[in-house]
């Protein structure tokens, strides 16, 4: 390396008051001016702006600057921003350091003073460093064109969607036996009434039929491997028993099976109607094909059964024989979709779920208003009766340190949106219980009120607990919910029929595999944790691998469906480039210095370490290797350098953020 | 707040009522914000706010709200009116509720208003106008006699008058009120 | 005598710890200020010598921080990061440094909250010890 | 400019002044009033409080009796007002009562004409114009500080101007050259019926309004409603009192200080009937 002259420029941005509120910005930079090969440092108001961006690059001509500086917000913000300022300059954009002053000092600190020496610390960290830092080249990596999308609910077929059209290839794979989602079960969606059945099943058959799109129902991802542009996805498809080629949806096999009435719980109505061992998941199913359930077909089950559907099937598409499918497939983008589920309010006990036949959660709700569900659209109760009163109650496990602590989004106009149904199904007295109606979207507020004048009644307080014990004759045989009445300033007792629960929402079953598997991080709630809550909500933080829908958060269809296509906007601009820039943070062995003890080729994951036998010295293979540095820290002789992360540059840094007074 | 509101003691035809007078469409559309107790400038006097009596209306709370003395406090300036953000005539339908709280005779009995309303109907009724030193002294002779001091400086500048004035044509207005009570 | 401000340096995984501190800023989340953040890309870059340079630099305590074991966004650098903690450990206490100086703990991206908990507690426990003194052969030849 | 004048039954009974000033102003101000033949009471919320219909068909007779003479009707009494433009209202608004309140007013043989209803306040500064207003001053008000007070009823809930901040006043007193004071609390309420019995809460809303008409300098309030005049005028010693702290400030009838603009004299415009004296003199 060139012993040139080191001249580093040092900014320390004020963030507006961010920063500087806390930090004093101008005893930093006096202290910064002081340290051996600063040539200049500056405090200014915004960096990352234009203005302060060119204030880099003047000083990088005026001063022949050689290294840079900036100490202001984190490097996951705007490390790219300066690093661009730096290369524009002429400057090798790695000859800079960036020092998070903002998160990591000046709004986690209470103490100004304290405050402004930990930054003096971090800028100092970053200025010894960066002296050590050395010009690297980003690695072009081809990227694959094709799409994986995971999940086949509205957020999966929307996302999906948008790529096919884009002419690129998506594989949606989707758990269970048909696409939809949460979305397929509801009748109505609000605030406008939409037919959900007919605004859903135009796209769920587009999928179905779309050239681009390979729809892998039944399905779920086994492994991935690779990196951002280069995924290698095996996709592990359960056996239907059905030749899906073959079958036509006609249920004659359906009508056929052994078991004469339907016994068995259905996944799609929650339970609220049974299903036979072979069945199809629901009307407007896609594909709508049937599947036979082998812990409940007798022949699948013990062998033994008269096989009427295989006689009943003219075009043998019964296959007992089916094996379980390994798929693989390689994409350059994923889109993770994978949806939430209702937390079990069984283990809330006080609202009597389970316990009482009549109380009900909302997606229970949805199915039986549903004009394909088994009551064909009607509210009836469990004893067959149609209710004259029914209880809504808000936020059932959402808004609750006991629970969920995150209010769950939809509900509030969910709930309306059932109470406006129901009202107007059964003419039923229909109270919402709530603790605030949240409608902050476009026209919910106007459907709240909506609903209001139609005579809903709206009863603030959230609801303790549902009870059969009547204290007055009118109680007898209802239900009562017992609530603090917040705005008259009473406890009421309120008699019904029906009291329909509307359960938070959690991330879908498996999240915790996934998330491992595809190397996303989680919130401590397991929704999938967005690169930036802000300006990256789609993004996450392994790149190549975007998020849409309830899976990063609940949202309801609108948002769900703009985040989808935001992905697949994301994971377009991807895999459409063709490329993708690595960052340089690969491994490099000196062969002078390498002694061959290969300690360091059992380090790596990723197969990335080779031993030379002719050289006798271990050789790094680039494209393999994800720069972790595991092997770095491992090498005994300090063969292994890591670009970016070196001995010295990590040494340098740390013994500059322990120079406590030092100068 | 003592006891529990049971359903058996709540009236929802009374909500009924009230949505079914001019004036009072709107209650269900109450977001209970409380922009009409703020903007009050007497709901600090009140027992129940403007917010509550709406709300209570809306929930079938009849024996509380005709027995509030909110009505009697409420001096109709209609800020709420204007102010509500959901539209609702928080004024008028004190009014209708002040009218079903005189019919059933519900009203707080230290409260003066409502003696004041009746003395000032029948003065209509007998001869079409009121004159308003009478109509106060019909309706109660204590609180007439407590303004004495003011009604004399009145007189002496020409303001207190007690001569009884009449329409012309009473029979005309006397048919008016009664026709009107029939329909 | 003049409080003892302890100097502390936390090596923290770049996709971890460090988030989880970025969004405790977010979140104002108010805490130590003697605890300073270096990152590395995997908590398995935590090579022994530089902790002993780190002790040797001044500082009182050091802090190893990574992804919870499964999470390595690297597989299982991880575990190496505990492994070499494990045997770190012994080796401080041969060179007259309180073990309890050194702690390794993983901190997810998720738990902002955490970030606090850990720098405040470990402040709290280098307070209690004091700070660090170091047999002058060790500072000569590390 | 002919209008149909209802006067009302507390104008010649209580509100001399007021009606004096009124009939002085807009005879300078060449408008022609012509007194509604046998008009009878509005009713007041006294009524409206105790029967809807009776309300109703009170007014409804005024307004068909008022038509008889003009298509607008003057009102200088805003509950009176408040009154005509709520049948008005109403009648358009609900078909049903509507047809209530017909059948009443066919049974006594009158026949359903709406008219316009305005307030003189509205006829001043809407039908003649200030301009119009400004070419007959004889003397300007320049050294008065005058608190403009709107009250209730003038703007709410029927009403051509701003609800909360009207400036109809602000710009006619400005007109005539006073100084008039940008006065926040011009719209809150006075207590009405409340406290022109007497009772101590409605009490303290004048104190307040009292109070800071006269902490911003003001010499004098106008106001262009009866009850407020009464409200704020008469119980100034009682609020004294009650406080301990000296409220009092000269209440006049909008047109009695527009009138001595107009060159009239004090007892044509009643401020001799004033409790608390004001005189154009002693600015």
């Amino acid at each position: 390396m060139s012993r040139e002259e080191v001249r580093i420029g040092v900014y320390v941005c004020h963030c507006g008051t961010n920063i500087a509120g806390v930090v004093n910005v101008e005893e930093v930079v006096e202290y910064i001016k002081k340290i051996p090969g600063v040539v200049v440092a500056r405090h200014y108001v915004y960096m990352c702006s234009e203005a302060g961006q060119n204030l880099i690059k003047q000083d990088i001509k005026e001063h022949k600057l050689n290294r840079v500086v900036v100490a202001s917000c984190s490097p996951n913000l705007h490390e790219n921003t300066f690093r661009r300022a730096v290369a524009e300059a002429g400057l090798n954009p790695y000859y800079f350091q960036m020092a998070n002053i903002r998160e990591h000092c000046s709004w986690v600190t209470e103490d100004p003073k304290e405050a402004t020496e930990k930054a003096k610390m971090i800028v100092r960290a970053a200025v010894e460093r960066v002296k050590y830092h050395e010009p690297l080249e980003k690695k072009k990596v081809e990227v694959k064109d094709k799409i994986l999308v995971v999940g086949g609910g509205i957020a999966g077929i929307s996302a999906a969607l948008v790529c096919a059209n884009a002419g690129k290839t998506v594989y949606l794979v989707e758990k269970s036996p048909s696409i939809g989602g949460m979305m397929s079960r509801l009748d109505k969606t609000f605030p406008t009434l939409d037919c959900a059945a007919c605004i859903l099943t135009p796209k769920m058959n587009e999928v179905a039929s779309h050239p681009n799109i390979k729809l892998i129902t039944y399905a779920e991802v086994e492994s991935v491997e690779g990196f951002v542009g280069n995924f290698k996805v095996r996709i592990r498809k359960k056996p239907r028993y059905v030749i899906e080629d073959l079958c036509v949806g006609c249920e004659k096999c359906v009508e056929a099976c052994v078991f004469k009435e339907p016994k068995f719980y259905d996944e799609w109505s929650f339970g609220l109607k049974k299903r036979k061992p072979v069945y199809i998941p629901f009307p407007y199913a896609v594909p709508r094909k049937a599947i036979i359930d082998p812990e409940s077909c007798l022949y699948l089950k013990y062998g033994r059964c008269k096989q009427t559907c295989v006689e009943a099937c003219d075009r043998n598409a019964i296959d007992f024989n089916q094996k379980e499918e390994i798929i693989e497939v390689e994409v350059g983008a994923i889109i993770l979709a994978t949806g939430y589920k209702f937390i079990d309010v069984s283990k809330l006990p006080q609202y009597g779920y389970g316990k009482y036949p009549n109380v009900y959660i909302a997606p229970e709700v949805e199915v039986m208003l549903n004009a394909s569900g088994p009551t064909r659209g009607e509210i009836i109760l469990r004893d067959g009766r149609k209710p004259k009163s029914v209880a809504i109650i808000h936020c059932v496990g959402s808004r609750d340190e006991n629970n969920k602590k995150y209010c769950s989004r939809l509900c509030c106009m969910a709930a309306i949106k059932l109470a406006h149904l129901i009202k107007e199904r059964t003419e039923a007295e229909v109270y919402n219980f709530y603790i605030d109606i949240r409608a902050a979207g476009k026209g919910y507020e106007e459907f709240y009120k909506r609903v209001a004048s139609e005579g809903v009644r709206f009863i603030r307080g959230k609801v303790a607990e549902i009870t059969d014990v009547a204290l007055t004759p009118e109680e007898e045989g209802k239900l009562i919910v017992r609530v603090e009445d917040t705005l008259a300033g009473v406890i009421r007792r309120i008699p019904v029929d029906m009291v329909v629960l509307m359960p938070a929402l959690e991330p879908a079953t498996g999240v915790e595999e996934v998330s491992k598997m595809f190397g996303v991080s989680v919130t401590e709630d397991f929704w999938f944790l967005e690169r930036h809550p802000k300006l990256a909500p789609i993004a996450t933080f392994a790149d190549g691998i975007f998020l849409a829908g309830c899976c990063q958060g609940p949202k309801d269809i609108p948002d769900t469906v703009m985040q989808a296509e935001g992905a697949a906007g994301d994971a377009l601009a991807l895999v459409s480039r063709g490329y993708i820039e690595l960052e340089p943070n690969i491994v490099s062995i000196d062969p002078e210095k390498c002694s061959g003890c290969r300690v360091c080729v059992g380090m790596c994951p990723f197969g990335a370490l080779k031993y030379n036998e002719e050289k006798g010295v271990t050789e790094v293979i680039e494209a393999l290797c994800k720069g972790c540095g595991t092997c770095a820290a491992a090498c005994p002789s300090g063969a292994i350098q890591q670009n970016l992360f070196k001995d010295k540059q990590v040494y340098a840094e740390i013994a500059g953020i322990l120079a406590v007074g030092g100068e | 707040m003592g006891k529990v509101k049971f359903e058996s003691e709540v009236d929802r035809s009374f909500t009924e009522e009230i949505l079914s007078e001019p004036g009072g469409e709107a209650i269900l559309k109450c977001i209970q914000c409380g922009t009409c107790s703020s903007t009050c400038p007497l709901s600090h006097f009140m027992d129940y706010t403007p917010r509550q009596i709406i709300y209570m209306v809306r929930e079938g709370f009849k024996k509380e709200v005709l027995s509030s003395r909110t009505l009697w406090i409420c001096a109709s300036c209609f800020s709420c009116v204007v102010q509500c953000p959901s539209g609702i005539k928080i004024a008028d339908v004190m009014h209708i509720i002040k009218r079903k709280a005189m019919a059933e005779g519900v009203y707080p009995k230290d409260e003066f208003l409502p003696k004041l309303y009746k003395s000032f109907y029948e003065s209509v009724k007998a001869s079409g106008r009121i004159n308003e030193t009478n109509v106060v002294r019909k309706a109660s002779l204590g609180k007439a006699l407590g303004m004495l001091g003011l009604g004399l400086k009145l007189r002496g500048k020409g303001r207190l008058s007690l001569a009884e004035e009449s329409v012309k044509d009473v029979s005309q207005v006397r048919k008016l009120i009664e026709e009107a009570e029939k329909a | 005598m003049a409080e003892f401000k302890p100097n502390i340096v936390a090596i923290v995984c770049n996709w971890c710890t460090y988030i989880a501190a970025d969004t405790a800023g977010t979140a104002r989340i108010k805490y130590t200020p003697y605890v300073k953040i270096v990152r590395v890309m995997c908590s398995g870059r935590v090579d022994p010598q530089m902790v002993l340079w780190a002790f040797r630099n001044g500082a009182d305590g050091v802090l190893i921080c990574g992804c919870h074991p499964g999470d390595c966004h690297y597989k299982e650098g991880n575990y190496k990061a505990y492994r070499r903690y494990m045997l770190l450990k012994r080796l401080v206490k041969q060179l007259g440094i309180e073990e309890e100086r050194l702690r390794l703990e993983w901190i997810a991206a998720s738990e902002a909250p955490r970030v606090k908990e850990v720098f405040d507690e470990f402040v709290e426990q280098i307070k209690k010890l004091g700070p660090l003194k170091l047999r002058e052969e060790v500072i000569e030849n590390p | 400019m002919k209008y149909a004048y209802y006067p009302g039954c507390t104008l010649r009974a209580s509100y001399p002044h007021v009606d004096m000033s009124l009939k002085s102003v807009f005879r300078v101000l060449g408008v022609e009033l012509v007194e509604i033949d046998d008009w009878n009471c509005c009713g007041s919320t006294a009524v409206e409080n105790i029967s809807e219909a009776v309300s109703l068909a009170l007014s409804a007779r005024n307004i068909c009796l008022a038509a008889k003479i003009s298509d607008t009707m003057l009102t200088p009494c805003t509950e009176c007002l408040l009154q005509q433009r709520r049948v008005l209202y109403i009648m358009e608004q609900y078909p049903k009562v509507r047809e209530k309140v017909l059948k009443v007013l066919e049974k006594v043989g009158l026949e359903w004409k709406p008219v316009k209803v305005v307030h003189p306040l509205e006829i001043v500064v809407n039908d003649i114009g200030l301009d119009k207003v400004k070419e007959k001053v004889k003397r300007d008000l320049s050294g008065i500080k005058v608190v403009p007070y709107y009250g209730c009823l003038i703007t709410r809930p029927y009403g051509s101007e701003h609800p909360l901040y009207p400036t109809s006043m602000d710009e006619l007193f400005s007109a005539l050259k006073a100084e008039v004071i940008d006065y926040p609390l011009k719209t809150k309420c006075c207590g009405a019926t409340l406290t022109a019995t007497g009772d101590e809460r409605g009490l303290s809303l004048v104190y307040q309004l009292l109070k800071d008409a006269k902490r911003r300098g003001g010499n004098v309030i106008v106001v262009p409603c009866t009850v407020c005049q009464f409200n704020l005028e008469v119980f100034q010693d009682k609020i004294s009192t009650m406080y301990g702290e000296n409220v009092s400030i000269p209440v006049l009838y909008f047109t009695q200080l527009l009138g001595l603009a107009l060159g009239l004299s004090e007892s044509e415009l009643g401020i001799d009937k004033l409790l608390v004296p004001f005189s154009i003199s002693a600015r």
